[in-house]
């Protein structure tokens, strides 16, 4: 049974139905890395999973389970205690994360205080020497942090109770490169240690390529691709995450003009009935503009909510060429 | 609730606030007509027998005072002092407060220095002390409470007006009709005026309430005119012929009426805040 | 006159009318009001009356009533009040004044003789800033029978002249006396007993203090505690400068005489006096006063304080200088007081106010102390010889009082507490809860009855000599007509004012300057001005007075 | 001095400056008030009757009342200084003696009152802004509503009525009972018989107060709760009480701000709740020497008020730093 199962996941904001039926897993120490565009329901899938979407957001059907516990339906002191013991979380914006009244020290003893007795200070101390922190630090205020600083602050608090799924938010966003690095080797190095599972969150396809074994694809709240990241870059089955790896420039060919999808994503409110990317869709066809999409598994075991799922290969070939996203929709 | 909701209908609270005080000031304006008996008349209850202090029921529906006036005909000709004073106070308070903040705001330089240096020092002035030192020097009156009322309370809103057009001049719209060849009069009052209007609305609430408030307190230690009926001045008399604890039907009535009037006041101000401050809506 | 939708927008604007200008409490009535000496008669409609008075709740109540009664004369009437301060500013200090001043007079010791009302409200003397006849009225007939009665020591030939002044005053009607306003306080009878009614002080107030030395208690609570509205504000004798502190300091410095509970003179730190003739008169002080600190009270120190007073010029002990010449002493018990110029009133009020300084403490004052002079010497710890001793002030909150056991008349309570409680409302309560025994100011009838329904309290209504009174300005049409004035007396409803603003606790005072209460020196044959508006109406029209179609009264035509 | 202690420095010594230059205004304003308006300290004593014209003038030589202005308004602003607030007209004694112990005595009253009202709007507000929907929001936002628009006086009456004229359980008024002999062990306590009479005037003082800081107490906590530190202190696994008190922290910011602007206005609800309590503070004090027109009483009571405002106002700038970091360092 793998660690985390998320299963036909839906979240609706007020009239907006954000995320829809979205299912994937995770085993223990391996590593998901979740990707979409701004608005396509990465964040919501995270919060939903940690129990923290704000008033306005409801789950309206699915479950979340942990190694077969739903969740969303635990009782909340239930809940409480497995927090940060079983899955931990790195925020996105880091900036405002943190207590700004209240020094690190604080922070650390009010968690640890929270689930079981401990020697805090010293358990904090080592960890801040593990994101290469001075223990100094322990009693300085989050606003006496840089930016970087203050995110390997939040995963030396993740690191706490040696959790066994980290969900990361595009911890990297809006850090410098060399900070985005020390602290991509940072969550790496977790990782490996200590059998982490993670679920990482981002926009940004070249980090999950660098760090993540597995990858989803989120498009307008649904989940249109997930499989091995090898096999989702190197030869994408769904038109949009074609779209994507063309749009990302490749090493491997300096001299590739980078592409861009036309239009925009759809209005959730209410959701599109049939495929949503069809209106943007190269290689749409009346039918998916008509009949909703399936998820299909292909051989390799990736799943792709796709109706020519089965042309992935040929599609693909065609998706080479810039004029084919000129003649689209 | 959307904003535009707000605007057109506001919070279930807004509306509730709005029809009371619509009805006191309905009552205020018919007072006059609505009269039971005269307000100032000594009444009598039978031959040459004082009606005095005489509890609610028969002929006074809220009964008499200590010198036998009908005191429902005192609480309706009363309201028109209090809620008058209220209702003139907040606007001259406004209008002073909104262009001194307009003026400081949108000029900045040494204008905004001298004017909020004056800011400053009207907030350094304990507001009901100070209101007391000018009734009391004065004469009792109902004008002299609505000036002293008013040449203090403008304070918070110069300094918040300030504050929101310093932030609406940087804005596109101001630089575009600047550009445009406007006059800074009428960027001030076509441009940014308009956009902080919500905000005055809630100051001028808030400033009934205070005016309200303050000219019952006034009237209360004896400051008011004591020719003019007003709730305060009621609560005055009942206070110095030492029928507080026995004639509750004299007691009661003015305070409610002041303090349900001023809930009316701060429950629409409520929607002006929210329609002023969105966020706070969620 | 019907509280129409008119009448209140006139008070709205009369108000709005005013302050608005410079600010200034009777600004508006000076344009009004200039003091034209010679004033051509005028014509046409008469102008709206203006009647003035301070915002104390009575005068507030007796205005509303007199709006109503004297506008059926076919006038407006303009009723204004002022604070205390604006209006005795005005009026008393600066002579600044409308048609109609009303102001009420306590029931002062001082007042009882004659001479105060007569001479300080309607001598041409006291016509001057300042002066209490700040209605100018101006009358060298009746300036004589004034001057006359002061210097009369005989009684019987003094009331001949007093009787007199007064019918000139029934006459000419420069003031409307609308009632003597019994003094009344209630006590807790369980607690103690033998309260004495005494005129103008009723049972409880300061001024003539018989019940605090008569009274007996009842229970373990030795010590009375009065509820009183003021605080003293000196416990200087010489620097008192308002009537409730003076007396209060006559308990610890005993005057030489003082007045019985109907108002005869009756001695008291002197044994007796004796007036040789108007100038001289010789006293006897009583033997055996001792002062707190154990030293005896001599002739040196009775001369040594008026010495003291002549040579300061005390302003609260004017009246000694103004009449006092010299003191001598005769004997070891007898002093003889040379007089400026013969005065009736000299054992009353002056005899009856001065009091004996221990001379071993006031003669090194001011000396070091660095004060200007003697009147600003705090006087911290006083040290008298009277049936009371200071022992503790508290500013704000209360002053108390021991009794001095071995005082000629020794008071039977162990002390007395006079506490500051400002309202009626909380000096009525602690009443009711025992937290007061008596209350050392007046009450009216409705609070009288409030209290007497408890069964330990009773409340005692004594008549008074102070006058809720209402000045006419002699030099202001149209009240500088007699005719005119003696309508608006008509036209005054005494009864009512007594009924509801008092409760009935009130004489009527039968337009007398001398309260019919004070028998020996009130007037029985003044004609009394009976309450009828048609009598004032057939005034006003014998004086060729007309009414236009509208109803408004017309002066008469020339 | 390092740069930021310097800093530090200059910022406070400019709101000390500023401070002067506001007392010294409001000096002058109330010195002139009086000056302008009719009525003087002698005219108090007109009406006793018992002093004749001359004495009067005598009395106004005495009182130096008759120099001019400038020399008066010099002479008294060179006192001022000295710290010497010149004699009271109607007491004969220096001021100061007069206000000393009517300052204590407000403070007596004001102090607890404010810092109850403080700390109950805090807790309160925290509670009703934490518990979103609950039937208690409704409830305490009407109650709050109704705090807000109570007049303090009739506050103070229906309190004294309720407690005291018919219960019975407290004192009428006043702040001591003179010739107190204490006859139980609880009577023994120093102090027992004034906090008695504290009972009543601090109730009615911190239910007038309290309405302010609980509503922005809860309006804050509304915006606190929205904080992503919140919801990252919720992901952590704190309990709910631990998330609201780290939510309480930060929203009490805007609180210790409006204690400034709640002082000036403590001091309005101050004089009319001493008045109806009969309690011997400033606010009576001042309101009766201005009716009697002894100048110095009224200018010094009102002078010491308006100082207290803005020291509060600079106490409240130093604890803001001690509570937010963010601030203490700029």
């Amino acid at each position: 049974m793998s660690l985390l199962a998320i299963e036909d996941l839906s979240v609706r904001y007020g009239r907006t139905e954000a995320l829809r039926a979205v299912s994937l897993a995770l085993d223990a120490g391996t590593s998901l890395g979740l990707v979409g565009e701004s608005g396509s329901g990465k964040t919501t899938l995270a919060l939903a999973l940690l129990g923290l979407l704000p008033k306005a957001g409801r789950v309206t059907r699915g479950r979340v389970l942990i190694d077969g516990v739903d969740l969303l339906t635990l009782a909340p002191e239930a809940l409480r205690r497995r927090r940060w013991v079983d899955l931990a979380y790195v925020p996105q914006g880091a900036m405002n994360a943190l207590d700004p009244v209240s020094d690190l020290r604080h922070q650390f003893e009010a968690t640890q205080r929270a689930h079981r007795d401990g020697n805090a200070k010293a358990r904090a101390a080592e960890l801040f020497a593990r994101v290469g922190l001075d223990e100094s630090w322990l009693r300085r205020f989050p606003h006496e942090f840089s930016g970087g600083m203050r995110q390997r602050a939040t995963i030396a608090l993740a690191m706490l109770f040696e959790p066994r799924l980290l969900v990361a938010d595009e911890p990297t966003t809006g850090l410098d490169v060399l900070v985005q690095r020390q602290v991509l080797d940072l969550l790496r190095e977790a990782r490996r240690e200590r059998r982490m599972a993670m679920l990482f969150v981002s926009h940004d396809i070249a980090i999950v390529a660098e760090l993540c074994e597995r990858m989803a694809v989120l498009y307008a709240g649904e989940l249109v691709e997930i499989g091995a990241t090898a096999d989702v870059l190197d030869s994408p089955a769904h038109p949009y995450t074609m779209g994507l790896r063309r749009a990302v420039p490749d090493i491997r060919f300096p001299d590739r003009t980078t592409l861009s999808i036309d239009g925009a994503p759809p209005s959730l409110a209410p959701p599109p009935k049939a495929c949503a990317f069809a209106p943007r869709c190269p290689f749409a066809q009346p039918r998916c503009h008509a009949e909703p999409v399936s998820a299909r598994v292909l051989p390799d075991g990736r799943h792709v909510a796709c109706h020519r799922a089965s042309e992935a290969a040929a599609l693909w070939v065609e998706a080479q060429a810039p004029e084919t996203w000129r003649r689209a929709g | 609730m959307t904003e535009r909701g707000l605007l057109r209908f506001g919070t279930p609270s807004g509306r509730i606030g709005l029809a009371m005080f619509a009805a006191f000031c309905l009552v205020a304006l018919a007072a006059p007509w609505l009269l039971p008996y005269d307000p100032l008349a000594i009444n009598y209850v039978g031959e040459r027998q004082l009606a005095r202090l005489r509890p609610p029921g028969g002929a006074f529906l809220l009964g008499t005072n200590y010198y036998g006036r009908d005191i429902l005909s005192q609480i309706l000709i009363g309201s028109r002092v209090s809620i008058g004073v209220g209702l003139l106070s907040a606007l001259i308070i406004v209008f002073i407060g909104t262009n001194v903040g307009l003026v400081a705001g949108y000029y900045r330089g040494r204008i905004d220095a001298l004017l909020m240096r004056l800011t400053d020092i009207a907030f350094g002035i304990p507001f009901f002390p100070f209101a007391v030192l000018l009734v009391a020097l004065l004469k009792p009156s109902i004008w002299n409470i609505i000036i002293t009322i008013s040449c203090l309370l403008w304070r918070s809103v110069a300094r918040v007006t300030r504050a929101q057009v310093l932030s609406l001049r940087e804005r596109a719209f101001v630089r575009a009709a600047r550009v445009a060849g406007a006059s800074d009069l009428r960027i001030m009052y076509v441009h940014i005026f308009p956009n902080i209007l919500p905000m005055v609305l809630l100051y001028v609430a808030i400033g009934i309430a205070y005016a309200v408030l303050s000219e019952a307190s006034l009237s209360f230690l004896g400051f008011g005119d004591p020719q003019v009926v007003s709730w305060g001045s009621m609560l005055y008399d009942a206070y110095t012929t030492g029928s507080i604890s026995r004639a509750w039907w004299w007691t009661l009535p003015p305070g409610l009426c002041i303090t349900l009037f001023v809930i009316s006041v701060f429950l629409i101000a409520r929607d002006w805040e929210l329609i002023a401050n969105p966020r706070l809506a969620t | 006159m019907s509280y129409s939708r008119r009448s209140f927008l006139d008070a709205f604007a009369a108000a709005s009318g005013t302050a608005v200008a410079v600010p200034g409490a009777v600004a508006l009535f000076d344009a009004a009001m200039s003091r034209a000496i010679a004033q051509q008669a005028p014509t046409g409609p008469v102008p709206p009356l203006q009647f003035l008075s301070p915002n104390w709740p009575d005068y507030v109540e007796i205005s509303r009533l007199l709006v109503a009664s004297w506008s059926k004369l076919g006038i407006t009437v303009e009723a204004r009040q002022g604070t205390t301060q604006s209006v005795l500013g005005e009026v008393i200090g600066e002579h600044k004044m409308p048609h109609v001043v009303g102001v009420s007079w306590g029931g002062a010791p001082d007042r009882i003789d004659p001479d105060y009302f007569l001479t300080e409200f309607f001598h041409t003397r006291r016509a001057t800033k300042g002066g209490l006849n700040y209605g100018h009225y101006r009358n060298a007939a009746f300036d004589e029978i004034a001057d006359a009665q002061r210097r009369e020591m005989d009684p019987e030939k003094r009331r001949a002249l007093v009787w007199k002044a007064q019918e000139m005053l029934a006459t000419d009607n420069p003031i409307i006396v609308f009632t003597y306003r019994n003094s009344t306080q209630a006590y807790n009878k369980a607690r103690f007993a033998g309260v004495v009614p005494t005129l103008g002080s009723g049972i409880g107030m300061s001024y003539i203090p018989w019940t605090y030395y008569k009274m007996r208690p009842l229970t373990s609570r030795r010590i009375v505690r009065i509820a009183n509205f003021t605080e003293i504000v000196t416990l200087n004798p010489f620097a008192t400068p308002e009537i409730f502190n003076a007396t209060l300091l006559r308990w610890m410095y005993p005057t030489f005489v003082t007045r019985g509970p109907n108002g005869e003179i009756e001695p008291w730190a002197a044994e007796k006096w004796n007036a040789l003739d108007g100038q001289t008169v010789d006293m006897t002080l009583r033997a055996g006063m001792v002062f707190d600190d154990g030293r005896p009270v001599t002739v040196e120190d009775v001369k040594f304080t008026f010495d003291y007073m002549l040579q300061w010029k005390f302003p609260a002990l004017a009246r000694v200088n103004d009449v006092l010449d010299s003191v001598e002493i005769l004997s070891p018990r007898e002093v003889r007081f040379r007089l400026k110029q013969p005065s009736a009133s000299f054992v009353p009020n002056v005899l009856g106010f001065c009091f004996v300084a221990p001379r071993h403490i006031w003669q090194n004052v001011p000396g070091s102390s660095g004060v200007a002079s003697p009147a600003d010497w705090p006087n911290e710890n006083p040290v008298g010889y009277g049936g009371f001793r200071f022992r503790e002030w508290r500013k704000g909150e209360f002053v108390r009082l021991e009794t001095n056991k071995n005082f000629f008349l020794a008071p039977q309570i162990d002390g007395a507490i006079w506490l500051v409680v400002p309202n009626i409302e909380n000096q009525l309560a602690m009443m009711e809860s025992g937290a007061a025994d008596i209350l050392g100011w007046t009450i009216d009838g409705e609070q009288a009855k409030r209290l007497n329904r408890h069964p330990e309290l009773e409340a005692v209504s004594v008549p008074s000599h102070g006058m809720h009174e209402a000045r006419f300005n002699m030099e202001l049409a149209p009240v500088s007509d007699p005719a005119f004035r003696l309508a608006i007396q008509h036209a005054t409803d005494r009864k009512e004012i007594i009924d509801v603003v008092f409760s009935g606790l009130g004489i009527d005072a039968l337009n007398s300057v001398i309260t019919p209460a004070n028998k020996f020196w009130a007037n029985p044959n003044v004609p009394n001005v009976e309450f009828s508006i048609d009598k004032a109406r057939k005034v006003l029209a014998d004086a060729g007075y007309t009414w236009d179609g509208g109803g408004r009264l017309q002066y008469p035509r020339r | 001095m390092s740069a930021e202690a310097g800093r530090g420095a200059h910022r406070l010594a400019a709101r000390l400056a500023q401070s002067l230059l506001t007392i010294w205004v409001l000096v002058t304003l109330i010195w002139l008030m009086f000056r302008l308006l009719p009525g003087d300290p002698t005219t108090a004593l007109l009406g006793t009757g018992q002093l004749p014209p001359d004495a009067i003038q005598r009395l106004r030589k005495a009182w130096a009342l008759d120099d001019p202005w400038l020399v008066q308004y010099l002479r008294y602003l060179a006192n001022l200084v000295v710290g010497d607030l010149g004699l009271s007209f109607v007491f004969r004694e220096p001021v100061m003696k007069i206000i000393a112990p009517a300052l204590v005595n407000t403070l007596l009253l004001m102090v607890p009152a404010v810092t109850i009202s403080v700390m109950l709007g805090v807790v309160l507000g925290a509670r009703l802004g934490w518990r979103r929907g609950a039937l208690s929001e409704v409830a305490g936002n009407i109650i709050v509503l109704v705090l807000r628009s109570l007049p303090a006086f009739w506050i103070g009456i229906i309190v004294l009525v309720i407690f005291s004229y018919t219960l019975g359980w407290f004192p009428i008024g006043g702040i001591r009972t003179p010739a107190f002999f204490p006859e139980t062990w609880i009577e023994e306590i120093p102090g027992y018989d004034v906090a008695r009479h504290l009972v009543l005037p601090v109730l009615a003082a911190v239910l007038y107060f309290v309405a302010d800081p609980l509503m922005i107490m809860r309006t804050a906590m509304l915006e606190a709760r929205t904080e992503d530190f919140v919801a990252y202190a919720q992901a952590r696994g704190l309990s709910d009480g631990d998330v609201m008190r780290i939510a309480r922290a930060n929203a009490m910011l805007p609180v210790v701000t409006y204690v400034g602007i709640m002082v000036s206005f403590a001091f309005g609800g101050q004089v009319l709740l001493e008045v109806v309590f009969s309690w011997p503070g400033m606010g009576r004090l001042m309101v009766n020497s201005v009716l009697q027109r002894d100048y110095p009483v009224a200018q010094a009571a009102f002078l010491l008020m308006a100082v207290l405002v803005v020291g509060v106002n600079l106490a409240v700038d130093l604890a803001y730093a001690r509570l937010d970091p963010r601030i203490r360092d700029d």
